[in-house]
């Protein structure tokens, strides 16, 4: 038997009249959002929006024309250039994002793991590239890799070659590693927040149980530390897949990105709404890569 | 809009003293010639500058009323005129168009359209080989140098689809390299996909073509900027370089201004293009970039060596053929031979 | 009773997460002065319940009244009652001093104007020499006790404590229910208690409101509670109980006598409509059964068991037997100073009055809501 | 502690902790790999030749011409600028937001948050482009504001991003004590929830000015009359980078690293470790 | 006992954080299938002494031997022990399949073989049905069961238990320890048990270790440590005790008097070199403490005092009364089920036998180390 309480009747009192009283202004705690979300119908919805409604307009003359067709998407199936080119870009974004989480991973590893004594410098120091311009850094980089370059001036100087090597630059390779430079700083960092996240205990736990440091790293850091590594994948790969300065200026001729094909549109050519359309491929492939790896990372989001 | 005004009322300053806005590249709006043309005329010059060409009638096209003047080549006329974005200018407020040299007398072309000028010009340049003479010796005054597989790996050109195909059509020997038929075009993209794979770069600007050359990078470079590239390479980078001067012909382009639609201060906007014709400016200018001074008075001025080098001082007398810039058949067509070509194994 | 000024007053509240009925129907009123505890297992509601009151949640339906006056929709800092938080919740940007002076800073009070109040409620929580610490630099009875000198310089009409006390270690936790207690009889201000502890609430509570699922079960003082429970869960929530499942055999005026494997037991007391044949739960503190030495008649015993020891354990003062006879298993307590010492397998025979045994009708899930090791 | 004699001390013989092989030298390879083109910048902005290739002599004529230099520092005037305004508006839009997200229960959040996070991963080309077709519709000219809004967009998902990371792992209870002390929400906000967060949102600031100090991609479509330095510097590169662009980057490394290690001790590990 | 072979043995044990000692001089041997309990409050180094057992931390001086093996220096994963962590340390990426399964991976065992010791070992813990589910979607109780299923299924010499039971709730603690002891039992394996709850402590183990700041104070069985406590730390960690300070009036053999607040106690317990006039401090349990009635004379309750009743707590089945008279404070321990019910402020006359007194020579920082409410 309950207490006489819970017998009463369910319905509410007669005479509520607290109904009136009842709305305390409760958009009021909406208003917070109100910034927000004006900074996001204003300055990313509607531009992508028009962007996309762009897509389908058509170049007539040097003028622009909102003559819906789907023609600038067509030619991106149709035109034999497209469909190699961004495949191609498509390839470089992945082999980028997988040398910076080769070069990443272990290096979050040390960092987070491994050392004790100046842990936050380290991170720090990983930091301090990003503060050097982009442009800069990729004309440093071709001073780097060039004929006469630091790199082979050092090879020569070991005599580990004879002539120099041109093979570093003006060429795919020549944005790979650039590219990677630039993307690996926020690899790792999102690496290592992963990596942070991983109760200490855990570690200690699998030891207990009879597995030795590889074994844990395969066991159970690594799979505990893969959001970050997908995030810091995503990452990665949207930038290069983004990039058409790199390219332009270090890819040599065999360096035509599918971002340059996309510039080349609002450039000289000013076919904007075919642009406009690559521009959505891209989008497009951008958000897949996004949601995919949002999806991975929450199945494997563990520790959140 | 609003923002237009604010950005007008802080540029303008007081409502007695008018403004100039220039959109430009760099180098044409310099201190050493606006600052006295500031006080001569009692105003205020805003400078704008934009990096490529691209840029500049992107530019324009969203000023809206932002600029009255900008600088573009001879080629994009047609194009801002078809935009609906120039005016024509008004030659009596040009005076100073009578000391341009005979050679830009005479060819008026590319700048006329319904026999009304919409261009008055700044400096002029070409679009060129420039070469390593200590590695390569002397080449021959020809385009064909770019296709040798000898020099395989050893040259670049710019990455600019027009550029390229202007260079091929003249090196094919095609009458009009601007007005090329289908045949022609198909015929310019398998050169062009053979140029791309005989080059080790293809090179944006004149910082990379230097790059390029006084590194060693390359051997031999086409630049829109030959005469500053050679210069530099002789007198920083202590080469020895050549320049070819293609039996083919050469191709030209012509840097001037044009009187946009909407323009606040037309008057003084075409001052302004007078101005830069008088003999101060042109002999300030070419000192300043080297290009080539579009009136015979900057001759006097130059270094004689750099004369010699640079054929600035007879344009009115070169031999071979000259194709000025101009705005080619179909622009969609030709970025996408180049892209078409750049993307090609 | 009705007669009294109620500092709060609950009337039906109810409140609803989406498909959740979080607490349902809910109606009490506390006295000024009063020490009253809300206990129940985890997610009865119990938090929700507070917040309500201190404004931090509002309800789906019903009224709340603080001292005669309808606050249902008044928001929290517009109401004179003062929570203290499970986890403190001190300023970790703030020093213990500028922790205690917040409230009052919060009503434009000057700090000249404060000061006297916080260095006399610092010295009631006996923190008077922490003022300069961050809570960070304090133990976790420390930070109890600053929480609640926060809440009470404001003197609140009634201090609301969400589980004040499960941070912190037996020991502490033990120490800091009287430092409590001490404190309320102190300042004479209502506390509301919520605790998951049965323990703690019986200790410290005038009364006590038994909740589960969102309802609530029982409200009286902790005698009434422990002594008769008006449910089968409260019977088995609050103190050991042991539970025997078995049929009404006979149901007189005084009396139900049960069936249980092939015994009988005799029930003085019983909850709800129990008719013959009906399947009945009845229960027995384990302090309650006797051992009955061989020879001993003592009359009062009239349920009696004989079962085997299945298992001892030594409690300190007292041990703990549980004993096995056919389904039936039951526990009791015995003083460890009895020098006869029993052991594993020993057989014993058992017995406890029929006023100590209270029958429910049985409710289905089974007699014990404790999930059974099988292994 | 003294009983601990030296005879123990020396039998003292380790467990072997397993290390992975040559992560160490790995790692520093790393480091190198990531400052190469920083050493390089710095040698170069101390070389008197002009060109990049060769090193001559020590100068400081490039730090000399630097600050006489008005173009360069105009440009370098107007990133400032543009930078600290964009991110001031981000932290305003972005922490109100995460607010927003954080505290109040609405339909589709999660659609909500995506879309704002974005930002942070979209290829600048396509935020620019957006916007650029979206302004030229409004036929709104280029400008400084223009720059801005395009600097908006991934500067306010960074700080969305850091402060929404911080305020879902702080204690609502701290609110709710404010609140239930006789803070009205207001007033919570500042005296209670903003200390708390504050390291997250200079944490977020930074890496917001960060990137848009260096942007170019976005900025590059969305100026006219507008100069900032990667703007300066991209056209450099159509006329010959001077080597005062090596100095002034090595001027900006230098200044971000006095930075970096200043917001490290101000706002300090201790509050972010006390709470969580 | 020496003639046993030991399970676990430690000699000597320190370890040395920086500055800090945590665990000094630690030496005990543990038989084979012995429920060993680590007790002491926060900060002891109980964890300190588990883990060096374990082998994630390594001593800064001593011996470890398991099973008379010296495995001071071998590495964790080589050592047949097993921990249960506090937080349970479950695999959130592997199923509750997968996480029995993984210690014997690391075994080389393939899923085949490994498959019915799992499912085994998962019904020994009565969790045979949650092979697929994920630790995040168990309950806290659940999931203690499958850190103890994961540690089992690997047939170690001993199993580790820091706290175990820290995280649960009152009633389920409670249920967790029976399930505990009973698959301690089935198993037959060496438990190492750490907790703070001396309760806990007492109702579980076979022997308890007392530690406090990384000392050991006392190993016994539950009735050696609570029925003679070894240290006054000791005496007052273990269940409820009661203090009063006074100064050594005379010691005989068998004997010792102190006088406290002006009355004499007779004692016939000491512990420590006492001498008429030190100070000491004396020791009784409340639950030994008696009611004399008025006119009651019985001769065994020597120790005598007569003072006012200062707080009246109800426990359930019993009242908790404090007793104040002078300076003494004395807390007693009634059955509930006496029916004369006395109130605060009455006067009442207790006595305790001195037997039951426990005398320790005064230890410097006050008989309570709990601090006391001055409000
Ligand atoms: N904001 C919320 N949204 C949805 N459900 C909630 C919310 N707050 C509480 N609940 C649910 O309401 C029920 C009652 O929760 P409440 O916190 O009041 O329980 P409790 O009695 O305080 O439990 P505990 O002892 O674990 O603190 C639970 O089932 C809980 O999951
Ligand atoms: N890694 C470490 N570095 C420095 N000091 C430590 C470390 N681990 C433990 N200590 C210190 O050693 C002492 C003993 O710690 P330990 O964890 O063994 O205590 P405990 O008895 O388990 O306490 P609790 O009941 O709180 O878990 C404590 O003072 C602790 O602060
Ligand atoms: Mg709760
Ligand atoms: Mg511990």
């Amino acid at each position: 038997m309950m207490s006489k309480n819970t017998q009463a009747d369910r319905n509410p009192p007669a005479d509520k009249t607290a109904g009136q009283t009842k709305p305390r202004g409760k958009g009021k705690k909406y208003l917070v959002g109100l910034p927000i979300t004006v900074w996001l119908v204003l300055i990313i919805i509607v531009p992508i929006l028009i962007m996309f409604a762009t897509s389908f307009y058509k170049k007539v003359g040097s003028n622009i024309e909102p003559i819906f067709n789907f023609g600038n998407y067509a030619k991106f199936f149709t035109d034999s250039i497209y469909i190699p080119i961004f495949f191609k870009t498509l390839l470089l974004a992945l082999a980028v994002s997988i040398s910076s989480i080769v070069l990443g991973y272990p290096l979050a590893y040390l960092v987070s793991r491994k050392v004790k004594r100046f842990r936050n410098q380290l991170y720090m120091l990983i930091l301090v590239p990003l503060w050097v311009s982009y442009l800069v850094r990729i004309v440093a980089w071709r001073a780097i890799l060039g004929r006469g370059g630091v790199l082979n001036t050092l090879l020569l100087d070991l005599h580990l070659i004879k002539e120099p090597i041109s093979l570093f630059i003006y060429n795919p390779f020549a944005i790979f590693i650039v590219l990677t430079h630039i993307s690996l700083p926020f690899v790792f960092i999102s690496i290592f927040t992963s990596l942070e996240k991983i109760p200490k205990n855990l570690i200690n736990a699998a030891a207990d149980l009879g597995a030795n440091g590889p074994r844990t790293l395969k066991e159970i850091i690594i799979p505990l530390s893969m959001p970050g590594v997908l995030s810091g994948f995503t990452m990665a790969f949207v930038t290069a897949l983004g990039d058409y300065i790199i390219p332009q200026q270090l890819g040599g001729p065999n360096g035509l990105m599918f971002g340059n094909l996309i510039v080349s549109q609002f450039g000289y050519a000013y076919n904007w709404p075919l642009g406009a359309a690559l521009g959505f491929i891209m989008f497009g492939i951008a958000v897949l890569i996004l949601t995919l790896s949002n999806k991975a990372s929450a199945s494997e989001g563990y520790l959140e | 809009t609003a923002i237009a005004s604010i950005t007008a009322g802080c540029s303008g300053g007081g409502s007695a003293k008018k403004t100039l806005n220039i959109l430009c590249f760099q180098g044409y709006a310099d201190d050493t010639w606006v600052k006295p043309f500031e006080k001569q005329y009692n105003c205020t010059v805003n400078v704008t500058y934009a990096g490529t060409v691209e840029e500049m009638y992107t530019k324009a096209k969203a000023g809206g009323g932002q600029y009255d003047i900008l600088s573009t080549d001879c080629g994009s006329v047609q194009r801002y005129y078809e935009a609906g974005l120039i005016q024509p200018l008004d030659m009596g407020q040009i005076p100073n168009t009578s000391k341009l040299s005979q050679f830009f007398q005479k060819n008026a072309d590319y700048k006329t359209i319904d026999g009304k000028v919409y261009h008055s010009p700044i400096v002029w340049g070409s679009n060129n080989v420039v070469y390593n003479k200590d590695k390569l010796g002397t080449l021959p005054d020809s385009w064909s140098v770019l296709w040798d597989p000898k020099y395989k790996g050893e040259v670049s050109v710019t990455d600019e689809a027009n550029n390229n195909v202007v260079t091929t059509a003249i090196y094919l020997g095609f009458k009009d390299p601007y007005n090329l038929t289908t045949d022609q075009l198909n015929q310019v993209k398998a050169k062009l996909i053979a140029l791309k794979n005989n080059c080790r770069e293809l090179t944006n600007g004149f910082d990379s073509e230097k790059n390029a050359l006084s590194t060693g990078e390359t051997l031999a470079s086409v630049s829109g900027y030959d005469s500053g590239l050679i210069l530099y390479l002789k007198n920083t980078a202590k080469m020895n370089v050549g320049r070819i001067m293609p039996k083919e012909g050469i191709y030209i382009w012509i840097d001037g201004w044009v009187l946009l639609k909407g323009a606040k201060s037309p008057d003084l906007a075409q001052d302004y293009m007078n101005y830069i014709l008088s003999d101060e400016v042109q002999i300030d200018l070419a000192k300043s970039l080297s290009f080539g001074a579009v009136t015979p008075a900057a001759k006097s001025a130059l270094d004689p060596y750099v004369c010699s080098l640079t054929d600035y001082d007879n344009i009115d007398n070169i031999k071979v053929p000259i194709f000025i810039m101009k705005n080619p058949e179909n622009v969609d067509l030709r970025t996408q031979i180049w892209n078409d070509a750049k993307a090609a194994s | 009773m009705e007669e009294e000024n109620f500092e709060i007053e609950l009337q039906n509240i109810r409140k609803v997460y989406g498909d959740l009925i979080a607490v349902d129907n809910s109606s009490f009123k506390i006295r000024h002065g009063e020490f009253f505890s809300l206990l129940g297992p985890s997610g009865c509601g119990k938090t929700t319940t507070l917040r309500m009151i201190s404004g931090l949640e509002e309800p789906s339906e019903g009224n709340i009244f603080l001292a005669g006056e309808d606050v249902t929709y008044k928001p929290t800092y517009q109401r004179n009652v003062s929570t203290v938080f499970q986890d403190y919740a001190l300023f970790p940007h703030m020093n213990i001093y500028e922790n205690v002076y917040f409230p009052l800073k919060m009503k434009k009070m000057s700090r000249r104007e404060a000061d006297p109040m916080i260095h006399q409620i610092l010295d009631l929580v006996n923190m008077g020499n922490f003022e300069k610490r961050l809570p960070q630099q304090l133990s976790g009875g420390q930070r109890q006790r600053i929480a609640l000198a926060r809440s009470l310089v404001n003197k609140p009409r009634a201090l609301l404590l969400d589980e004040p006390l499960g941070a912190l270690d037996f020991k502490l936790r033990i120490q800091m229910q009287k430092v409590l207690k001490d404190i309320q009889k102190d300042v004479d201000i209502t506390f509301i208690y919520v605790t998951h502890d049965q323990t703690e609430a019986i200790t410290m509570s005038d009364r006590i409101c038994v909740m589960k699922d969102g309802m609530i079960h029982q409200i009286g003082t902790p005698d009434e509670i422990y002594n008769s429970p008006a449910t089968q869960f409260v019977a088995g929530f609050i103190g050991d109980m042991d539970f025997i499942e078995g049929r009404a055999d006979q149901v007189s005026d005084g009396e139900v006598v049960v069936a249980a494997s092939g015994s009988k037991f005799v029930a003085c007391r019983a909850v709800g409509a129990i008719r013959p044949g009906d399947p009945v739960c009845f229960c027995v503190r384990p302090e309650k059964v006797h051992i009955l030495e061989d020879g001993e008649e003592d009359g009062r015993y009239i349920n009696r068991i004989n079962g085997k020891i299945l298992r001892v354990v030594f409690r300190g003062n007292d041990f703990e037997y549980t004993v096995k006879a056919g389904d039936i298993e039951i526990r009791l307590i015995v003083p460890a100073s009895g020098t006869f010492v029993r052991v594993v397998g020993d057989t014993m025979k058992i017995g406890f009055k029929s006023e100590d045994v209270i029958v429910y009708s049985y409710e289905g899930q089974g007699c014990h809501d404790e999930q059974k090791h099988a292994g | 502690m003294s009983e601990m004699g030296a005879s123990t001390v020396i039998k003292r013989k380790h467990r072997k902790r397993f290390r992975f092989p040559g992560l160490e030298i790995y790692g520093v390879l790393i480091y190198l790999f990531l400052y190469m083109p920083l050493i390089v910048v710095l040698v170069y902005s101390f070389n008197s030749s002009q060109s990049a290739m060769r090193f001559q002599s020590l100068t400081l004529e490039w730090y000399q011409k630097l600050f006489s230099d008005s173009t360069l520092l105009l440009a370098l005037f107007n990133s400032l600028k543009v930078s600290l305004i964009a991110v001031s508006c981000a932290v305003i839009i972005g922490t109100s937001g995460a607010i927003f997200l954080n505290r109040v229960s609405f339909k589709g959040k999660d659609l909500f948050r995506s879309i704002a996070l974005m930002p942070i991963i979209l290829p600048g080309i396509i935020i620019g482009l957006s916007i650029l077709i979206f302004i030229l519709n409004l036929k709104i000219p280029l400008s400084m504001f223009t720059v801005l809004l395009g600097h908006l967009t991934f500067t306010t998902a960074v700080v969305l991003q850091q402060v929404s990371a911080r305020l879902s792992r702080l204690s609502k209870n701290l609110e709710n004590a404010a609140m239930d002390l006789g803070a009205p929400p207001i007033k919570a906000f500042f005296y209670v929830t903003l200390p708390m967060i504050k390291r997250a949102i200079i944490g977020g600031a930074l890496l917001a000015f960060t990137m848009s100090f260096d942007e170019i991609i976005i900025t590059y479509f969305l100026t006219s009359t507008f100069t900032t330095l990667p703007i300066y510097i991209y056209g450099m590169l159509r006329f010959g980078l001077s080597p005062e662009i090596y100095a002034i980057s090595a001027v900006v490394l230098v200044f971000s690293i006095v930075l970096i290690i200043l917001t490290a001790r101000f706002t300090g590990t201790e509050d972010e470790k006390l709470i969580s």
